[in-house]
């Protein structure tokens, strides 16, 4: 599986683990980062609409503003992660494809198990799917 | 302060507390839903708690769900908001601070109700600290939305409740 | 296995939960109390919870409190616990894996019931792998506390009660 | 005020920064590290109970380790700390004397800040010290 990385200057080195952290397990990783959190983000939500990736995870200081870029975008569920319950349910629930980080925030190692977490769940479907829709009926 | 607040069915219970929080701080709440725990779907509460939020009727809304995220991208879809969905007071306060995030949010199952009032208290009390670069990131965020039919179309889920009813949603 | 459980007044209806969900695991709980809301004192139940664990009467041990401080300190204080107070399930299995804890808390105001349930799960479920330098760690940390009377002794906080009923503990 | 500071070889560097940033804000620190998280915690409890140092803070991996040495002695109260709101009630209603903090999960800018949290509260004392009575009574 191919994963979207990006950072700003903020979340770089944290980033770097990351992507060592999911080479070593065997993913592929595209890195997209850009000093702009804006640009970053948009080359994840861009990968993910466009070129046929499943997965994103961006980094900054705190985790919030890739969010509020994210998830403006139709067809995009963009989740926060701060530990082990959303890493996974978010992906169950919500068919998330974009986690942010927060740099200063959540330590190097508990990052990296966060993001492996978030790309190795799937999706439940069934019930869930109404609550998507509905997502992708508001933009 | 005019808060809005809202919740799915897995997390009444928190936020009938989160409310009663905030009404002992003096702010005025509206508590948009849900009010029991009768399976529903978060978009609804979400886009209430946006759009209140995005008209000016409220000054800041509060979203929680189970883990926080599906609400929260239902509110941040609705043009002119700006959520934060948190598990620590700092990012709260960053948000505020750097982004004039709007509304805020939390799992309910994610984190208890102590931290949640810490987060809802720092997080009305930061202000945003505006730089040209921020205003420039943040208009660039209200911006990525064009007009559409959220905010006005208050039947805007009535096709898929309808097709839910049908069965046509199933596990 | 059989699973003692403690908390205190500020969270007995969390501590119901994570009984529940340990109980849906098929697990044996010992629910040393408290069993309400009315004011009581967390060393109390640590105590209680510590005891069942170093006696082997259970293989281990739940402490709930509202940050998880007050009462995990309890149960800590019993020879031959280990406890661990986490906010996390990294953490959680860590303490099994290198220390090979035998009390898992949490602050039911700082975490949620999600959350708890992760924790509780991944901590049941992780082993001890042992090492000369780790079984060298636990067996210096179990040897910090001389024999005393804290396990026999269950009129240990009568003094201390009696001076609350009398008032000499007050605001 | 002076703070009694350790960590082993896994908290070294989020101990330096802790200690960079309380001597920033004006704090006095003791750096009592040790390679061995058994004696470093032992130095930081010793300077509570003997030296009038009245907070200490241990660093390592998950900071569980130096809550199970720290918390078995007589007259201590220790805290695993992750987030705002136990930086701050520890210190309310458990006069907490020693807190912990894990490299592996918290990250450097949060951790600082927990940290200060920490040693500015105050102990609210009343109805609480029975609690503290009681833990003294134990062992």
């Amino acid at each position: 599986m191919k994963v979207a990385l990006a950072a700003n200057g903020a979340g770089a080195k944290l980033k770097d683990s990351i992507k060592d952290y999911l080479l070593g397990k065997g993913y592929e990783i595209e890195d997209l980062s850009h000093e702009d959190i804006f640009i970053a983000t948009e080359n994840v939500v861009d990968a993910i609409l466009t070129k046929g990736i499943t997965r994103g995870i961006v980094v900054d200081d705190y985790g919030v503003a890739p969010f509020m870029i994210a998830a403006k975008h139709h067809g995009i569920v963009c989740a926060p992660t701060y530990e082990d319950y959303t890493s996974s349910m978010t992906r169950r629930h919500n068919s998330t494809q974009i986690i942010t980080l927060g740099a200063n925030v959540t330590a190097e190692k508990l990052s990296c198990e966060l993001a492996e977490n978030f790309v190795k769940t799937e999706y439940d479907g069934g019930r869930h799917q109404i609550r998507i829709d509905m997502l992708n009926r508001e933009v | 302060m005019k808060i809005a607040i809202g919740c799915d069915h897995i997390v009444t219970d928190i936020k009938i507390k989160a409310a009663e929080f905030l009404k002992k701080q003096g702010h005025e709440v509206i508590d948009v839903g849900t009010y029991d725990f009768i399976r529903t779907h978060y978009p609804i509460y979400g886009r209430k708690v946006g759009k209140l939020v995005a008209t000016g009727e409220a000054d800041l809304g509060v979203c929680i769900c189970g883990t926080g995220i599906g609400i929260n991208n239902a509110a941040q879809k609705v043009k002119g908001v700006r959520a934060a969905c948190v598990a620590d007071v700092q990012t709260a306060v960053a948000a505020k601070e750097n982004l004039n995030a709007n509304v805020i949010g939390c799992g309910g199952r994610v984190i208890g109700i102590g931290s949640i009032e810490y987060i809802l208290e720092a997080f009305l009390k930061a202000e945003y600290k505006p730089t040209p670069e921020k205003d420039a990131l943040i208009a660039k965020i209200d911006g990525l939305i064009d007009d559409n039919d959220c905010i006005e179309n208050d039947a805007l889920f009535d096709e898929y409740l309808k097709k839910w009813e049908e069965g046509y949603y199933h596990d």
